[in-house]
């Protein structure tokens, strides 16, 4: 059980690297959709089923299948590889690194420091549970996630349309 | 009549408000009758006052008038009240009867001015300033007049304002009397806060009563008052100014710089003089002062060229007298010496303008010459004046004056044998400069004409003054000739609380030899004058030309280097430093405040660089900060 | 009732000056006279009635009050109030703003409407500073005087006129502020009169406070007043905004606005810290006497006339803060006379600046000399008022200066024989201001007009009031001696012992 | 859902409703004027739900929610800055090309998020009102799509919060992971039950501290606000500057009611730090700033760190300070921003401080209306800014924070600089004569009018609000 | 069953969190920093679902898929500007959108 666990951390961990050090960006997103996978085999490990196919189904497929359908439309070729290449020279990358460093460093301390409180039974919450919750102590969170997606909605028609004949962009105004 | 006495300084001010609102417009003779005429009226009225107090002398010798109360706080309350005794009468008299001959006398000498209307309207207010110091009775008021006349004599010295010196030297006077005032005023604080008046005959009583004789307190009361009558009479460490004030109107000097306000140290002492008696040490440096003052004055009178500088430095000696005479309390003798010094110094003074105007603005006596036959009137009243000056015996009433103070200083028991051989000494040098002055201007060659005689309006004060000069003298006869005191009978009354005890110390015939030694030397003074002069002048020169004779020959000419000194201790560093800081080193601090902020500014607006991964970095930077500060704190 | 109208008259005028500035421009000169005038009268009405005319008020300290809730949760209330000190300075602030109102006559030409109600504005929060008896409603006009004398400065000033506003409303506003967090303090730490907070000046007074927090409020408080008076290390914003405001803002700046941190230091500071003011008294009377000193010798080296004068008057303000912290009975009447003296002479001396910038098109003294000449009425006026400036007895600044000495000298000797030495400094900066302007050979021929009648008036009304103080001061001196004895009694430490000679009863 | 329930509920369904309502109106024929006109009747109807509401208040939905005089306080507090921004939109808009109907919906939503988090006992709703009031604003700050800067505004606006979201939701994480339970009441019991490891909550409150910082532009995370208040038009701007911080407020005043009085040494210290900084940063970057819009950013970031202030200093008035300080700062913010989006003409804001020279000559009510805002932010008396900041002054004597104290005077005198600086290039005597300045619509104008009266008011007569806080809020 | 690697849960997420963040710091691509955020926001989600798994309560889960819709809606709302902003500036580069500054 805690094999597998740390065998999909690892793979996790891998992919992410992969995807941040990708210079294609179709690389970089297939190296992401493997990351998803492996986070999504991490829940069901841990005994969250619902989540892990949650995961699979919106994050590694509908996220994914927006970007991958983005890049199709800017049709991102190889220029974009070789312009990515001279813009990560390796002095690009110390100083942030070490920024992220000392961060996961920090909360490495905070996750194990002092004596790990009782940890509970591996239990396995089932999506009956789940929908329970949703439906009877969070519904009224449900509908405002619900306005969410809508104002999500509106906002993503409002700046994705063509522009209207009378909207010439401001640059080519001045 | 007494209680007219309070018109007495009003009648000069109203005709200094008629000149100053209506000065442009009203013709100049009726100018010169408002100005002159002031003058007069005011002379009139202290001849009548003078009358009804001689033939009727009000209960204590002394009559006292209030108009109003001026400030009330506490204890404190200084009125605007008028005081008459022998000393006030004595001053205002000869302030209105000399002033009024002045401003008869420059009626014509300011004839052809421009700013004749301004020039009366100033000399009116000094006549009132000085009246208001003369018949104050308490010494704030005093304090009024006293910087009223320092005001008019810096408007007067400065009257031909075009010229940069004249403005220098009025600026020079006033700041340096100003000086004066200062230490006075810290003077009256003492007063005040001590004693808790400035009343002057309150005052009088409480320090008798509450300090005592020889108190450190009377002492310092004393000297800082002397402080303030040495800065306005130009006496020894104040006197750079008097010189320079020469360079105003002859009649300016006449009245201002000779007769009236230069006097004003010696009435202010006078008049506080039970405070002095307080402590012998301030009597002591009086003398000393007066002692120093006239050897000093006497040298320096002896080489000037400019015949109003000679005059101007044998008023400071013949002041250094007064106040020789106050020092060792004679103080009957030094008022009379002032009324006669008044009448010959102002006789002078108007004669060597007579001969100024006819030569048309000539100062210099080497430039003068053979006068005598050109101009005879100015001529025999110049040599009246000069003979009462040097002290010529038994005919001018200089001498008499001049003898009583020798005599004084060596006799009481403040005076000493050195006080006396100083003022001796001081005689033979003023007898030479005069003599030495007639002669170089008077006598020898004419190097200069005459272009037009004086009118009668010059000449008329100028026999007056001359008789007066001569006449003077005889109310006060010395005890060995004759027992004519009507002068120090009448002062004794404003005296009486010192004792005039003085007088009648030394027995009789002792001062008749003292006598004889003062006529002695100013004879040999006008004998000596004569052979270097005017038998060979050539003589003079050589021993000027000697190096210590050309060396002494500046230093005394230029005042015994007081001015150079003054110059280089007070007036350059204080330039220097107002130079230096004319910017505010304060304000330099706030503004590099203001710098160091504008800098902050700029160098964080260059953290707002527009790019989304920087200002990542920063929330990153931030919370790790924040992480860092809730976990390891 | 009364003392509401006297404050905002002057403020419904400007609004309808400002209103009328569109249309005419003399019209909205002659309301904004009006208004002041109204005022005017409604003070001397006052002073008449309470003064009683012989100038010597009842034993009650309080003329007037007049209070109304405005924020009952802390005790804050439109609280004004009038005793002598007050009346004096109502008084003086009308007198100056009318002149003001006259000397900007022709000077002021565009926006003569907004200048107007700037105008008015400053001058009712001006009367605001001196009647309001509760400490926020005191703030909230001290404030509120500052903005439209930004405004003043900022547009109808000369050339460098926006650095000057800047650096003036800086350095009051930042003064202010640090006042208004001691005032707060004062308010909450104070055990007040049982119904929780409150700002009333009357609470305070009945209890003054002790202990540390009373010398840190008093320090808060004395920084505010002193950046006002200008004491010394808080002077260098007047010379700037003196410099570059107009005439009748250099004159009501000069006139009023020091005076209210004067007038401050008397109302607050002394009566309400006592034992913090006593140990303060040294330090703030040597700032006062360096502050007579200091700004003397920089007045005597400065070219630009206005300048001089402004740090003349940083000069007389020093004598000020000496007399308040001497504290004794001559010296505080000596202060509230120099008050009134130094905006008499200052304002004055400002006008003719104005009036003679309006001729020369210069204020520098360099250009200038021998104008006797050309202008003999200016002469004579300028050499009056330099008089005045240096303290001729027979004028007010002398009586004011001769009472701050011998009130100081009870208490500090030394410290006011160094400040007599002042005497002698304005004595050389006032000779050196007509040295180089009147006398001396003239630069250029031009022929200028001389005072016109409506100049020869106000500086006649300047001369008058100045005569008048300095032969006559005792109306003055009597309207303020019940405010100074209630002063004196709450502040009742051994600085009164000093009092032998005035005799008060304690 | 009982009839309590329900009424509680009240003002979160109207606003639901108008948003649908939006919705159909825009699908059925898109009109700006109508849309404009149903989103101001639908906020006058939200108003008038929460005084329906108020009827049943307090309420709580367990767990997630609670209704009672403090939100709804809050919520009409929102939607009363909603209101203006909306008016001036309408301005705004019909001078930009594109179409205009959407903004309204969007401003709805954001106006929701803000009411959910106003009233959230629990971590669900912080995070849902949170994310909902941000996401609409990507969408409003980018919302005139034609100026490149809009765009690049509203892509810098959408990665900052993202990243700053998901600090939080780890920092909730964390919390959550420790104690177990995510509704505030159990935090708080927890934190003081202490059976729990001291570091992981730290962490946890470190990390929902960078969320909350990011929101109210505290100092390390303030960066974006220049650059975004800049991009946005001027009614989003005004909006950001209010309502989203105004909701932020609240949800920290909130905790701080409920418990956080005694609060530990070490946050303390951080917050002092963060108030100290964001001071003199927003201060003196506003110093010598040339655009207007940038000034009002970085004033916005000063005034957060004066408000900080009152709730370090803890005393029995730092609620009332919050509160009061809150409203007139909100007030303020909305007229100046109010200013510049009225002031918009056809080719895009006028935002340089040149154009605006001598303003106050030409446009005498605009120039009025921006003076008495500047003068109100620089805390000038007749203005509710000036009893703001003696409200701040009162709490920081009542908590005896002396430091705080000092460093507040002299950021409100570095203030007054740039404040003048721009009232005096309002006022300045030489005009810029091609600077084109649009008409004043009679809604821009009546909504300047009614926020110069608020803040005038409130400046002159705090008398009556003052009680009012007092007695409901604490 | 043996016990959950909770904290190793926990070090995964700050792992995933870090990396991702790392991504936003150093990629100038737009793409990218949006993939990036998407990480840094599922590594959240997967520090709730541990949180939820110790205490062995749904509210993890809950607000997981509360944390998707948020994420879903941003990815949507951050692709259409990114769309805007290739065609206004024709390049993807985030130093691109930068003109506001000072």
């Amino acid at each position: 059980m805690t094999f597998a666990f740390y065998l999909f951390s690892c793979i996790a961990i891998l992919a992410t690297a992969m995807v941040v050090t990708s210079r294609h960006p179709v690389h970089g997103l297939l190296y992401l959709v493997v990351s998803f996978l492996a986070v999504a085999s991490v829940f069901y490990v841990l005994g969250a089923p619902f989540i892990a196919l949650l995961e699979v189904i919106v994050y590694a497929g509908a996220i994914m299948v927006l970007f991958v359908f983005m890049i199709m439309m800017l049709n991102l070729g190889p220029n974009v590889a070789s312009e990515e290449s001279q813009f990560l020279r390796p002095s690009v990358w110390v100083g942030p690194s070490l920024l992220c460093l000392v961060l996961f460093v920090e909360m490495i301390y905070v996750v194990v420091s002092g004596e790990p409180s009782a940890t509970a039974a591996a239990s396995e919450i089932d999506p009956k549970q789940v929908g329970v919750a949703l439906i009877g102590k969070y519904y009224l969170a449900v509908e405002f996630a619900s306005m969410l997606l809508l104002a999500g909605i509106v906002a993503a028609y409002h700046l994705g349309k063509r522009s209207l004949p009378d909207e010439t962009t401001e640059e080519a105004i001045q | 009549m007494l209680n007219l006495l309070w018109t007495i300084p009003v009648f000069p001010f109203l005709g200094f408000l008629i000149l100053l609102f209506f000065g442009e417009r009203l013709p100049r003779k009726i100018l010169a009758l408002v100005g002159a005429g002031s003058v007069g009226v005011s002379a009139a009225v202290t001849s009548l006052v003078a009358y009804a107090f001689i033939t009727n002398p009000p209960e204590g010798h002394a009559f006292h008038q209030v108009l109003w109360t001026w400030i009330s706080v506490g204890d404190f309350h200084p009125q605007i009240a008028f005081y008459l005794d022998a000393l006030a009468l004595v001053m205002a008299g000869v302030v209105t009867g000399v002033g009024f001959l002045i401003h008869v006398y420059s009626i014509e000498y300011m004839g052809t001015d421009k700013d004749f209307a301004r020039f009366f309207a100033c000399m009116n207010l000094f006549v009132f300033a000085m009246l208001v110091l003369v018949l104050a009775d308490n010494l704030l008021l005093l304090y009024i007049g006293w910087e009223g006349v320092g005001l008019c004599s810096y408007l007067l010295i400065g009257f031909w304002y075009r010229e940069p010196a004249n403005c220098t030297a009025a600026q020079k006077a006033f700041i340096v009397t100003r000086v004066g005032d200062t230490v006075m005023a810290i003077g009256f604080f003492l007063l005040v806060v001590q004693l808790g008046t400035l009343d002057v005959q309150g005052l009088m009583e409480r320090a008798q009563s509450e300090w005592g004789p020889a108190s450190g307190m009377a002492t310092l009361a004393a000297l800082l008052l002397l402080g303030g009558a040495v800065g306005k009479s130009g006496q020894l460490p104040l006197q750079t100014w008097l010189p320079d004030a020469m360079a105003g109107p002859t009649p300016v000097s006449a009245l201002i710089h000779a007769a009236t306000m230069v006097t004003a140290g010696v009435y202010l002492i006078a008049r506080t003089h039970v405070l002095f008696e307080l402590s012998s040490t301030a009597m002591m440096a009086v003398a000393v002062v007066g002692c120093l003052t006239l050897l000093l004055a006497g040298f320096s009178a002896l080489v000037q060229t400019d015949i109003k500088r000679v005059l101007a430095y044998s008023t400071i000696s013949q002041i250094g007298y007064m106040f020789l005479a106050l020092g060792v309390g004679a103080w009957s003798a030094a008022m009379f010496h002032f009324m006669t010094h008044a009448f010959f110094k102002a006789l002078l003074f108007l004669a060597a303008g007579g001969v100024i105007h006819a030569l048309h603005d000539e100062q210099n006596m080497f430039k003068m010459g053979g006068l005598w036959k050109q101009l005879p009137v100015v001529f025999w009243t110049f040599l009246i004046g000069s003979a009462a000056l040097a002290g010529i015996p038994l005919i001018d009433a200089g001498f008499y004056s001049k003898d009583a103070i020798l005599w004084a200083a060596y006799s009481s028991e403040h005076g000493s044998f050195l006080l006396w051989l100083g003022a001796w000494i001081g005689a033979i040098m003023t007898s030479i400069y005069t003599f030495r002055m007639v002669f170089i201007s008077f006598f020898g060659e004419a190097k200069n004409h005459v272009h037009h005689k004086p009118g009668l309006t010059i000449l008329i004060p100028l026999i007056i003054l001359a008789a007066l000069s001569l006449v003077a003298g005889f109310i006060e006869l010395p005890h060995n000739m004759g027992h004519i005191q009507m002068f120090s009978h009448f002062m004794g009354t404003a005296f009486e609380s010192a004792g005039e005890h003085a007088q009648t110390m030394a027995e009789p015939g002792g001062e008749a030899m003292f006598q004889i030694l003062a006529g002695v030397g100013s004879l040999a003074g006008v004998l000596i004058a004569w052979w270097f002069f005017l038998k060979n002048p050539a003589s003079a020169d050589s021993l000027a030309s000697t190096p210590t004779g050309s060396r002494l020959h500046h230093f005394w000419k230029s005042g015994w280097g007081f001015d150079a000194f003054y110059d280089k201790v007070f007036v350059q560093p204080f330039r220097w430093i107002s130079e230096v800081n004319k910017a505010d080193i304060v304000d330099g601090f706030y503004s590099a405040i203001a710098g160091a902020t504008q800098l902050t500014h700029s160098v964080l607006s260059l953290t707002q660089t527009g790019r989304v991964r920087w200002y990542a970095a920063w929330v990153t930077v931030g919370s790790v900060m924040i992480l860092g500060a809730l976990l390891f704190k | 009732m009364t003392l509401v109208l006297l404050v905002f008259i002057p403020l419904a005028g400007g609004l309808i000056a400002g209103w009328m500035g569109g249309k005419d421009s003399t019209a909205c000169r002659w309301i904004s006279l009006g208004a002041l005038g109204l005022d005017a009268l409604l003070a001397l009405g006052l002073a008449f009635h309470y003064l009683g005319g012989s100038g010597n008020p009842g034993d009650s300290r309080w003329f007037i009050e007049w209070s109304q809730p405005w924020i009952p949760q802390f005790g804050i209330s439109f609280h004004f109030a009038m005793d002598g000190l007050s009346l004096v300075m109502v008084l003086l602030t009308l007198f100056l703003g009318l002149i003001g109102v006259g000397a900007s006559w022709t000077e002021i030409q565009e926006r003569v409407g907004f200048f107007h109600f700037n105008f008015l504005w400053i001058l009712s929060g001006v009367l605001g500073v001196f009647l309001a008896m509760d400490l926020f409603l005191f703030f909230f006009f001290w404030e509120v005087m500052l903005v439209p004398m930004y405004l003043l400065i900022r547009i109808w000033g000369h050339e460098n006129r926006r650095y000057a506003a800047v650096k003036f409303f800086l350095f009051t506003q930042a003064s202010g502020l640090l006042m208004l967090i001691s005032i707060v303090a004062l308010a909450l730490l104070h055990p007040g009169n049982g119904q929780g907070v409150t700002f009333d000046y009357n609470v305070f007074l009945q209890n003054p406070l002790h202990g540390p927090a009373a010398k840190w409020i008093m320090l808060g408080f004395f920084v505010a007043f002193a950046t006002k008076l200008p004491a010394f290390p808080f002077h260098p914003w007047l010379a700037d905004a003196h410099t570059e405001a107009p005439t009748a803002g250099s004159i009501i700046l000069a006139g009023i606005l020091l005076k209210t941190g004067a007038y401050g230091m008397l109302r607050f500071i002394l009566p309400l810290f006592p034992t913090a003011v006593h140990e303060f008294s040294t330090t703030a009377m040597i700032l006062g006497v360096i502050g007579i000193l200091y700004a003397a010798i920089l007045a005597f080296a400065q070219d630009d006339m206005k300048r001089l004068v402004a740090y003349t008057s940083v000069s007389h303000m020093g004598f000020v803060l000496l007399g308040i912290f001497a504290g004794t009975d001559f010296a505080l009447k000596g202060v509230v006379i120099q008050m009134i003296c130094h905006g008499l002479s200052a304002g004055a001396q400002f006008m003719l600046v104005g009036a003679l910038y309006e001729r020369i098109h210069t204020r520098d003294m360099r250009k200038m000399g021998g104008l006797w000449d050309a202008i003999p009425g200016f002469g004579v006026a300028t050499m009056f008022f330099a008089m005045a400036s240096l303290g001729l007895p027979g004028l007010g600044n002398f009586v004011a200066e001769f009472m701050i000495l011998v009130g100081s000298f009870q208490v500090a000797p030394k410290l006011t024989i160094l400040a007599t030495l002042g005497l002698i400094a304005a004595t050389l900066y006032s000779l050196r201001l007509i040295r180089r302007a009147f006398h001396g050979p003239r630069q250029d021929e031009k022929a200028y007009p001389d005072l016109t009648l409506r100049e020869r008036a106000l500086n006649g009304a300047f001369a008058l009031g100045l005569i008048w103080l300095g032969v006559y001061p005792q109306p003055a001196i009597n309207a303020v001696t019940p405010t100074l004895k209630s002063i004196q009694s709450s502040a009742a430490t051994p600085m009164a012992e000093h009092n032998a000679i005035s005799g008060e009863s304690q | 859902m009982t009839s309590t329930d329900f009424l509680s509920l009240l003002p979160f369904i109207v606003l639901s409703v108008l948003i649908l309502a939006l919705m159909g109106e825009i699908s059925y024929r898109r009109d700006h004027a109508l849309v404009a006109w149903t989103t101001l009747g639908g906020f006058l109807a939200t108003l008038v739900s929460v005084l329906v509401a108020s009827q049943a208040s307090p309420h709580t939905q367990e767990p997630l929610l609670v209704v009672d005089g403090f939100g709804l306080f809050f919520i009409a507090l929102l939607v009363l800055a909603s209101l203006p921004v909306a008016a001036l939109a309408k301005d705004y808009l019909e001078k930009r090309p594109g179409y205009r109907e959407e903004f309204y919906m969007l401003l709805c939503t954001a106006t929701l998020g803000g009411m959910i988090l106003v009233s959230a006992i629990h971590f669900a709703t912080v995070f849902i009102g949170l994310e909902l009031l941000t996401l609409s604003l990507f969408g409003m700050i980018a919302y005139t799509r034609t100026s490149g800067r809009s765009i690049e505004a509203g892509i810098k606006y959408l990665v900052l919060a993202a990243i700053s979201s998901s600090f939080l939701i780890f920092g909730l994480a964390l919390i959550y992971f420790e104690l177990g339970g995510m509704g505030f009441a159990e935090v708080l019991e927890a934190v003081k039950g202490g059976d729990h490891r001291e570091t992981v909550l730290l962490a946890g409150l470190a990390l929902t501290l960078v969320g909350a910082g990011f929101k109210l532009a505290l100092v390390p995370f303030h960066m974006w606000t220049p650059d975004i208040y800049e991009g946005a038009p001027a009614p989003v701007t005004a909006y950001i500057a209010t309502a989203s911080k105004g909701a932020m407020t609240a949800v920290l005043l909130r905790l701080y009611l409920m418990g956080g009085k005694e609060m530990p040494t070490g946050l303390w210290i951080a917050l002092a730090l963060i108030a100290v900084a964001s001071m003199f940063a927003g201060n003196l970057l506003a110093l010598l700033q040339e655009n207007i819009k940038r000034i009002l950013a970085y004033s916005s970031i000063s005034h957060l760190g004066y408000l900080l202030v009152a709730f370090l200093a803890g005393g029995t008035y730092a609620v009332e300070a919050v509160v009061y300080y809150l409203v007139a700062y909100m007030a303020t913010s909305l007229g100046a921003f109010g200013v510049v989006s009225v002031l918009a003409n056809k080719s895009g804001e006028i935002e340089e401080l040149d154009d605006y020279r001598g303003l106050g000559w030409r446009h005498p009510f605009q120039g009025g209306v921006l003076t008495a805002m500047l003068l109100s932010l620089a805390g000038i008396p007749l203005t509710a800014g000036f009893v703001g900041k003696f409200y701040l002054v009162a709490a920081g004597v009542d908590g005896s924070t002396w430091w705080l104290l000092f460093f507040l005077v002299l950021n409100s005198a570095i203030g007054l600089y740039y404040y003048l600086r721009v009232v005096a290039t309002l006022y300045d005597v030489n005009q810029k004569e091609e600077s084109t300045f649009s008409p004043l619509a009679l809604s821009g104008g009546v909504v300047l009018a009614i926020l110069t009266l608020v803040v005038i008011g409130f400046g002159v007569l705090p008398g009556p609000f003052i009680a009012w806080i007092r007695d409901h809020l604490t | 069953m043996t016990v959950l690697p909770v904290n190793g849960g926990l070090v995964l997420a700050a792992g995933l969190f870090a990396i991702g963040l790392l991504g936003v710091l150093v990629r100038r691509n737009l793409l990218y920093t949006l993939m990036c955020v998407e990480i840094m926001m599922n590594a959240a989600g997967l520090a709730f679902v541990v949180a939820g798994a110790k205490w062995g309560q749904p509210d993890g889960q809950v607000f997981f898929i509360f944390i998707l819709t948020v994420a879903a809606a941003e990815v949507a709302v951050g692709l259409a500007l990114v769309n805007q902003i290739y065609r206004r500036f024709h390049t993807l580069d985030n130093d691109s959108t930068s003109s506001m500054r000072g």
